[in-house]
């Protein structure tokens, strides 16, 4: 493990911590003392086997349980909300796709997206509008967030489940130029 | 197999069109019907046959339609849409034809093995550890604390301009008129009557100023001061004024009848 | 170290908890595994040399950030504040006059200082108290502090030019005008 001293800051830092930290983040707490991702990797490394981990999710450090101890825990949480079918296919088009506009997502769909399912999305806070597409009507686009990430413990978008295999089968293209004139329902839920 | 088997179990095992009919409402919109209808045919869907895929559909609409159920305007647009895609297959291929029909399927073919991966996307999303259920967080960290400290933006010129404000100020305000030399008009009057007494003819007004005034300023003053005097002496009947000209020296004369 | 299993639940349980747990808690979360005692201290030990330790206080178990790490936990983020017109004027009266009461100050400013002011020179740094004056009353002095000094460049307090200076480099605005003092109360910026 590289400078102990360091690693022990980073430890407390990101233990008190209220929210995932940044590397910059962290450099405002512990000082100017060079790169801190070796350091970051190492104390990692040295929590793996333990029930606390130290993950990076979406480009932000925390602690966190490990994922087969749960069970332990969740005795007096209240359960995860229950999406809707709609809700869950809508989450996995806007990651798997980003930043992606409406039109796209119920294009892909093949049905109306109600305002409420990305609602939903957002106020989970995995969902953000992620700027306007500088197309005619510059319509808004969606992106997902590093809680998105933190949530379903991905690293980053590339630790998507599957996402080389869609890429490779061309699957994440955006579509041949002419879209099909596929009728939308207005049904959704 | 004993469990009752859930729905997309029976469609795969039976797809019968009339058992499809039951599940009416069950699809989020024609592309999601389908998509169902494609899985039914238990083969990969690149290698699925669009064909066989449309008149499915369209088996499916007609047979809704025989038993009278309500289906949304959008599944019959997607049906005839699918019957203009089938008549283009069915014709001879003309290279001409736009939009080519053989790419019309691959789309619909690619639109069907997009939704079918977004999916199994969102499941194996679903089934992915996650927070709050698998894995916690610190539910009351202490926090840090980040104390804002005030940085305070004075520079030497500011100081200094403040400090010459200051005096500048002070200055006016402790400001004393200086006591100029001035004969007042009381002094000047009775200093007039005094000397008027003792003279008897006209007597030029200067000639009754002191002789030695070095002090212009004074002078001025003694002057300005003995002129009033003289007109109010006049006034008061003690004297009387003549004057030959404009700019004419003033004579002065004593008046004892008053 | 003895149950890898049993130390890891701890671990997350401790790490989840709202608050200390009693070995009871404990017991209740992790269910009927004998003694939990040796897995806790053998935990405990483990985390010694850490940034974060597992302690006992009161029979209560919990893991808190080691205590010499305390000021990690603390960062300061400085903001620039321009020093108000009062405040400047005070403390260039300080400067020029020190040791100098307040009652001074207000003299030779011609307006009341409020504490307010100044505390904020306090605060930047630049002035202290200096004792008390030996006269009615006991009034306290301020004087200027070496942050003054070597904030504004000056060796020592006889850098700071003189009122012919102050008047030769324009800084002394105008000298005092001819006419009459305007019939007013204290004249206030």
């Amino acid at each position: 493990m590289p400078d102990l001293a360091l690693t022990r800051a980073l430890e407390a830092i990101l233990f008190a911590a209220e929210a995932p930290l940044t590397l910059s983040e962290l450099t405002r707490f512990v000082g100017e003392r060079g790169d801190l991702l070796p350091a970051l990797r190492a104390l990692s490394a040295s929590y793996e086997p333990r029930g606390i981990n130290l993950v990076e999710r979406g480009g932000r450090w925390q602690f966190q349980t490990a994922p087969d101890l749960g069970h332990y825990l969740r005795t007096a949480r209240e359960t995860v909300k229950k999406l809707s079918r709609a809700a869950v296919e809508t989450l996995a088009v806007i990651a798997y796709h980003e930043p992606v506009t409406r039109p796209e997502i119920e294009q892909i769909r093949g049905v109306a997206v109600s305002g409420g399912t990305i609602d939903v999305l957002m106020e989970a806070g995995w969902v953000r509008p992620a700027g306007r597409r500088e197309t005619p009507g510059r319509p808004l686009q969606y992106a997902t967030t590093p809680e998105f990430l933190a949530h379903f413990n991905l690293a980053n978008r590339r630790d998507l489940p599957g996402l080389a295999d869609l890429k490779a089968a061309g699957l994440l293209d955006h579509e041949p130029p002419r879209e099909l004139p596929l009728p939308l329902g207005g049904r959704e839920e | 197999m004993s469990e009752p088997e859930d729905f997309s179990q029976s469609v795969r095992t039976a797809p019968a069109a009339s058992q499809l009919i039951l599940q009416l409402g069950a699809w989020e919109g024609p592309l999601d019907l389908l998509l169902t209808l494609a899985r039914a045919q238990r083969v990969d869907l690149a290698q699925i046959s669009i064909l066989a895929l449309v008149d499915q559909y369209l088996d499916f609409i007609r047979e809704a339609k025989a038993l009278s159920l309500e289906l949304a305007a959008d599944y019959l647009v997607m049906a005839a849409w699918l019957a203009y895609l089938k008549s283009l297959l069915l014709l001879p291929k003309d290279p001409e034809a736009e939009p080519d029909p053989a790419e019309l399927a691959l789309k619909l073919q690619f639109q069907l093995q997009r939704l079918e991966a977004m999916r199994d996307a969102g499941q194996r999303l679903l089934a992915r550890p996650q927070l709050g259920w698998d894995m916690f967080r610190r539910p009351k960290p202490e926090g840090l604390a980040t104390e804002r400290r005030a940085v305070y933006d004075c520079s030497y010129y500011d100081l200094l301009t403040a400090y010459g404000a200051i005096t500048a100020r002070r200055t006016k305000s402790v400001h004393v008129v200086r006591r100029r030399a001035v004969m007042a008009l009381d002094e000047a009057i009775e200093r007039l009557e005094y000397l008027l007494g003792r003279s008897l003819d006209w007597t030029e007004l200067s000639r009754f100023l002191p002789g030695d005034l070095t002090d212009e300023s004074y002078a001025r003053s003694v002057l300005a001061s003995s002129f009033v005097a003289a007109l109010e002496l006049t006034r008061q009947g003690k004297a009387t004024l003549s004057q030959g000209a404009a700019f004419a020296p003033i004579l002065l004369k004593p008046r004892h009848d008053g």
